[in-house]
């Protein structure tokens, strides 16, 4: 039985700088495999639907703007994802990818999460289907 | 004598707004989480994020709070406590949804004993994804939610329907 | 010990009682059990102590067996039994083994709120899981059940 | 007029809280470095202040509204005039007569009494059991608390805060010839403080806030000026006492500094004492310690 | 006293550290204990229910987040019952990284809970230093898996990463300044005098006792009850990375905290060993999307005991039901046993003593003497009421 056993912590923390990172003003490196948000490379998209399928957050919907033609928009949101990688496991054409550097998501209202990709006039389709 | 009182006026909510964006108090409410939000919230307190810097003291009491920190979805046994505690805290108040389940129901949507997210059951001012988010990304929260307060403080919130 | 020997031993208790008795895997043996059997398996295990309740599983069949079961596992190192009693979908009603194993009730408090099995003389018959406002009579692990936000 | 201005500015009044404020700022960033972190800025405590007085106050329903709303001005009012008597800044007190000491004590002691009431007309659970809590730990290191402050005036024959103060100045550092009292006063004074190992009248994780759960807005705000008023006043007297009087304002600040630096090193390096074992400490050791040195004083004086 | 009399002790409803919130009522006839029931459901969500809506991958994830800080034991409990299920048989390399990351997940939950344990005894320092190190193994684990909790590091068959030199090389440095650190922590938790206060002798459990009840985890071996699913029933890579069964006798709280930090230094020990003696070859098998019928049992050692799972499959695409037992359900459910016939007095000391994280124990309870008016009791009240009981011979 001792009194203060956490002393010498103490007196060693005090003649040291805190271990603190200053975030925001110092940002880490993040590390490669951190998983942010979700990207998409419509141009090797097959339209196999799997990455949704199997989406345990129904965080991604593939929306069919022509099938024939493999003309695809994407809708993601990034406030349904779980960050899980399993539609990036599913996509065997690999157009999937989790960004490791763009993880700051918090907003004000939920308007940004709502993301669209594909090349312009697919996800303009894509939002006029939306807006009927 | 009408200018000096203008000034005089603004120069008070200048020391409100500067006092309030420089002292934010919090507390936490797990309406239904996984507990993996709620440990990222108390690791951003830890000496590595030091969540003090910014002037944020964790509370336990409502009534002592400014911010109430909510994690998970709304499950019906927890929506009236979650209701309480709002109403509880003294104005002006704001609200901090953490991770998607809180948002949107994550990966809990279409389970039968959840009423919904946070923003269905009390007004919401940052949402913060992730699941969970890193304590960075909560601190991003508040000083997003800090920002959102300095320009012109925001009044009074109405009161929640419902 | 090792789990065959642990598991010879269980079917040495268990045989008198069971209906059936199958070794469905090497770590395995699952008693099929009436309900008015089960109190006298369960007693037997306790009295040998052979091992301890983990936990208890209540299930609904489905439409086309129309049955409910429960399961009673207990584990014993790396062995698990299983006592296992099927009940009908009308009605099911089961002995507490609390009388027993006190640590049961909070399982049959749950199978009695999620499936609506009445567990007979269970000492306790508070709401576990379930709201204060849930509807009476609504067992959410029933495959008939309806339930609104359960849709997808 | 110019006392007027010394009792609204300084040393009273005005000086004495925003004294509180950076003292009380030392002491949050000392934890917090102790704790290998950041800590706040060094505003902090003038923001949390401002904050709170702008901030609405919500009166709980079935409460005596008066006693809720004048409480928090009794507190912040008796901890102020306490410091009236004590030497702050290293200025002699503003107002000075025979047997001071003891009003100061009390007035001090005001402050407690006013929180474990404000609990107890708050009616909220967890406010009366921290008022309960508040008061049962009052009366516990009340008396050893006072009897370690009377030693130094035992020997220097006086009740009043200044002449204790000048025959401190004058003789060898009581904390050397009184080693045990300086100890009591210091563990009391944190007591008084409610900082740990005495913070179970406030224990976050049993109680949320303890007595002053239900307060918000302005009567929190006088709470945590009262609160650091005290501290001033405290450590200042501690100072005083037991490490060899105040008499310039460097002395002031090094003094009370130092004294600062041991209550943050020992808060941080102990866990919280349960309400029983705070209360067997005082009655069992500390009452004891004091008595001890109180036998060895008058056998000194009786020898020499 | 004839009136029967109701305790109920409530969990503050908000509270940032952990745990879901629980609400116990005890029911007295004068001072026997004659029944006791505890109200959960705060944090229910239906999962089980809805995993019988979902298919089996989106489940996976679904039941990773039944909880945060045992994450990967949930969803390794479940990718072991789905492959015992559909018969696949996974690849040396998955195990042991799926071991790896069950170690490493036990270093942060045993710090998480030495941190939280030491802020409930008011010993905020602690908890501040515990949270410092175990940033090291988060930073660890983020690395290795791509998030910091929830890691999804399994799929359905395998592992979704593999480890590569560099990373071991980090894991390693890492573990030495843990290593380092947690002598220091066990110093402090069996010597500090102000902590130790709050923790010998305190919550004493029986080894019978703990044995018949069926408590699980570091609780059970504190009491010298061997049981561990690692080494009874071994699973995942834990055939080859055999753990050292750690046990105490007291079965106090001290015993407790010694139990779980020398669990600590046999995860070390694991994590070195299998960095040093991964095997080489594949991360996943081919699994089937629909599984025949069948029912499997499914046993994981999570840092707070024994996690049980039963899954059943009808040859769909989903399960027709799962079942999962959580280690704080199996030891909350002996805390209730153990209380009737006891002592009013002896509350306190058993609620304490058997449940791994005090975060709500200590807290109050309120009386409520048929139906009137509340009265309130704290738990030194309580406390104290039950030194009075005894002759104040505290
Ligand atoms: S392999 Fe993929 S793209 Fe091809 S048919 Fe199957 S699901 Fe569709
Ligand atoms: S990461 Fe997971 S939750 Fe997010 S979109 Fe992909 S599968 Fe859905
Ligand atoms: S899984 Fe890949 S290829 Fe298939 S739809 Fe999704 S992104 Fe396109
Ligand atoms: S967002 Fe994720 S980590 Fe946070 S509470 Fe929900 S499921 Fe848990
Ligand atoms: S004491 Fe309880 S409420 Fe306070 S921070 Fe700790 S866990 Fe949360
Ligand atoms: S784990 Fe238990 S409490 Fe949580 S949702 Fe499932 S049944 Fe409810
Ligand atoms: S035992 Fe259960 S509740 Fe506790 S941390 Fe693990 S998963 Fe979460
Ligand atoms: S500390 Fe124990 S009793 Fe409290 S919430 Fe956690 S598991 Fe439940």
């Amino acid at each position: 039985m001792r009194f203060g056993t956490m002393f010498s912590d103490i007196v060693s923390s005090l003649l040291r700088r805190p271990i603190t990172e200053l975030y925001p003003v110092e940002r880490r490196a993040t590390p490669d495999r951190l998983r942010g948000q979700l990207h998409w490379d419509w141009e090797a998209c097959t339209g196999c639907s799997l990455c949704a399928k199997e989406c345990p957050a129904q965080a991604v919907d593939l929306i069919v703007i022509d099938k024939k033609a493999k003309q695809f928009a994407m809708r993601y949101h990034t406030d349904r994802c779980i960050y899980c990688a399993q539609c990036v496991v599913n996509c065997r054409f690999g157009c999937l990818e989790m960004s490791s550097d763009e993880w700051e998501l918090a907003s004000a209202n939920k308007d940004p999460f709502t993301v669209y990709y594909g090349d312009e006039a697919n996800v303009e389709a894509a939002l006029a289907d939306r807006a009927d | 004598m009408q200018r000096l009182e203008r000034n005089w006026n603004t120069a008070i909510e200048r020391i409100k707004t500067w006092a309030r964006t420089n002292s934010p108090w919090v507390v936490h409410f797990n309406s239904g989480s996984c507990n993996g939000c709620d440990i990222e919230i108390l690791a951003a307190l830890t000496p590595r994020y030091d969540l003090e810097r910014f002037g944020v003291e964790l509370h336990g009491s409502p009534r002592h709070a400014d911010v109430l920190i909510c994690t998970g979805p709304v499950t019906r046994q927890a929506r009236d406590r979650l209701l309480r505690i709002y109403e509880q805290m003294p104005e002006p108040k704001f609200v901090v949804a953490i991770g998607s389940c809180a948002i949107s129901g994550g990966v809990f949507q279409g389970c039968y004993n959840i009423v919904g997210h946070i923003d269905e059951v009390i007004p919401v001012d940052v949402y913060v994804p992730g699941c969970p988010p890193r304590p960075e990304a909560i601190i991003d929260g508040v000083v997003k939610l800090l920002g959102k307060l300095r320009p012109s403080p925001k009044p009074v919130i109405e009161e929640p329907a419902g | 010990m090792q789990t065959a020997e642990r598991l010879q031993q269980a079917r040495e208790l268990l045989e008198p009682r069971a209906l059936e008795l199958v070794e469905p895997s090497t770590d395995r043996l699952d008693a099929e059990m009436s309900p008015d059997s089960l109190t006298a398996g369960v007693q037997a295990l306790h009295d040998h102590r052979w091992g301890y309740l983990s936990t208890i599983t209540g299930l609904d069949l489905g439409p086309d067996d129309g049955r409910l079961e429960v399961l009673y596992h207990f584990c014993s190192g790396g062995a698990i039994v299983t006592l296992r009693v099927k009940l009908p979908h009308e009605d099911p009603k089961v002995p507490t083994i609390s009388k027993i194993i006190p640590s049961a009730v909070i399982f049959e408090q749950e199978i009695e709120e999620m499936l609506g099995i009445d567990v007979l003389d269970i000492p306790i018959k508070e709401r576990l899981f379930l709201p204060d406002d849930w509807p009476d009579g609504v067992y959410p692990l029933r495959k008939d059940a309806q339930l609104e936000g359960d849709n997808e | 007029m110019i006392e007027l201005a010394a009792l609204l500015f300084f040393p009273g009044g005005l000086f004495v809280l925003l004294n509180g404020m950076a003292y009380e700022w030392v002491d949050r960033k000392l934890v917090a470095r102790f704790q290998n972190r950041v800590g706040p800025r060094w505003f902090q405590p003038l923001a949390d202040n401002v904050k709170l007085l702008v901030n609405e106050e919500v009166i709980p329903e079935n409460v005596d509204a008066r006693l809720f709303i004048t409480l928090p001005v009794v507190a912040l009012a008796g901890v102020l005039t306490a410091a009236l008597y004590v030497p702050i800044a290293g200025f002699d007190p503003a107002f000075s007569f025979e047997g001071d000491l003891i009003v100061t004590i009390y007035m001090l002691s005001l402050l407690t009494m006013a929180t474990g009431l404000a609990g107890a007309n708050t009616r909220d659970r967890f406010s009366l059991i921290g008022a309960t809590r508040t008061l049962t730990q009052l009366f516990s290191y009340e008396a050893p608390f006072l009897l370690a402050f009377l030693a130094p005036a035992v020997v220097a024959g006086s009740w009043q805060i200044s002449e204790i103060n000048d025959y401190a100045g004058d003789h060898l550092w009581l904390i050397l010839t009184q080693p045990i009292g300086a100890i009591v006063a210091l563990l009391g004074l944190m007591g008084k403080l409610e900082i740990p190992p005495f913070d179970a009248p406030e224990a976050e994780t049993e109680i949320v806030a303890g007595a002053l759960t239900e307060y918000s807005g302005r009567g929190l705000a006088l709470f945590h000026l009262g609160r650091n008023v005290e501290l001033v006043a405290g450590i200042t007297l501690l100072a005083a006492f037991y490490l060899g009087g105040i008499s310039n304002p460097i002395e002031y600040v090094l003094k009370t500094l130092a004294v600062l630096f041991v209550l943050a090193t020992v808060q941080t390096a102990v866990a919280r004492l349960r309400i029983d074992q705070t209360v067997g400490v005082w009655w069992r050791y500390g009452v004891l310690l004091v008595l001890l040195q109180w036998l060895a004083l008058i056998g000194a004086e009786v020898i020499f | 006293m004839t009136e029967t009399e109701k305790f109920s002790i409530p969990i503050g409803p908000q509270h940032p550290a952990l745990k879901e919130p629980e609400h116990f009522v005890f029911s007295v006839d004068g001072e026997m204990v004659t029944s006791a029931s505890v109200r959960l459901g705060y944090a229910h969500r239906g999962i089980e229910k809805s995993t019988e809506n979902r298919n089996w991958a989106q489940n996976l994830y679904l039941l990773e987040r039944i909880c945060g800080i045992c994450s990967h034991t949930h969803a390794l409990t479940y990718c072991l019952g789905v492959e015992k299920l559909a018969g696949v048989e996974i690849p040396p390399r998955a195990n042991a990284i799926r071991t790896l990351v069950a170690e490493m997940e036990r270093v942060h939950s045993h710090l998480l809970w030495l941190g939280v344990a030491a802020h409930e005894a008011g010993f905020d320092t602690l908890f501040m230093y515990s949270w410092r190190d175990r940033e090291t193994i988060m930073d660890l684990l983020e690395q290795l898996t791509g998030n910091r909790v929830n890691y999804s590091a399994n799929v359905l068959g395998g592992v979704k990463f593999d480890v590569d030199e560099e990373l071991a090389g980090a894991i390693l440095d890492g573990l030495d300044y843990l290593e380092k650190r947690t002598y220091h922590y066990l110093d402090v938790v069996t010597t500090d005098a102000a902590f130790l206060q709050r923790t010998r002798g305190v919550g004493v459990m029986s080894a019978e006792r703990a044995e018949r009840l069926g408590v699980v985890g570091p609780t059970a071996r504190a009491s010298s009850v061997a049981r561990d699913v690692r080494i009874d029933a071994p699973y995942a890579g834990y055939d080859e990375y055999v753990p050292n069964l750690i046990g105490h006798t007291t079965g106090d709280l001290e015993a407790r905290f010694e139990v779980r930090i020398k669990e600590l230094f046999e995860s070390y020990r694991l994590i070195r060993e299998i960095l040093a003696t991964i095997p080489e070859g594949e991360l996943t098998s081919r699994m089937p999307r629909r599984i025949k019928a069948n029912e499997a049992f499914s046993r994981v050692e999570a840092p707070r005991g024994e996690v049980f799972y039963y899954l059943r499959s009808n040859g769909s695409d989903k399960p027709d039901r799962i079942k999962v037992r959580t280690p704080t359900l199996c030891n909350m459910a002996s805390v209730l046993t153990l209380v009737i016939g006891q002592q009013l007095a002896d509350i306190p000391m058993i609620l304490v003593g058997v449940d791994p994280c005090f975060s709500c124990n200590d807290r109050m309870v309120a009386i409520n003497r048929g139906g009137r008016s509340e009265e309130v009791w704290t738990w030194e009240r309580l406390r104290q009421y039950g030194i009075d009981y005894y002759g104040g011979s505290h």
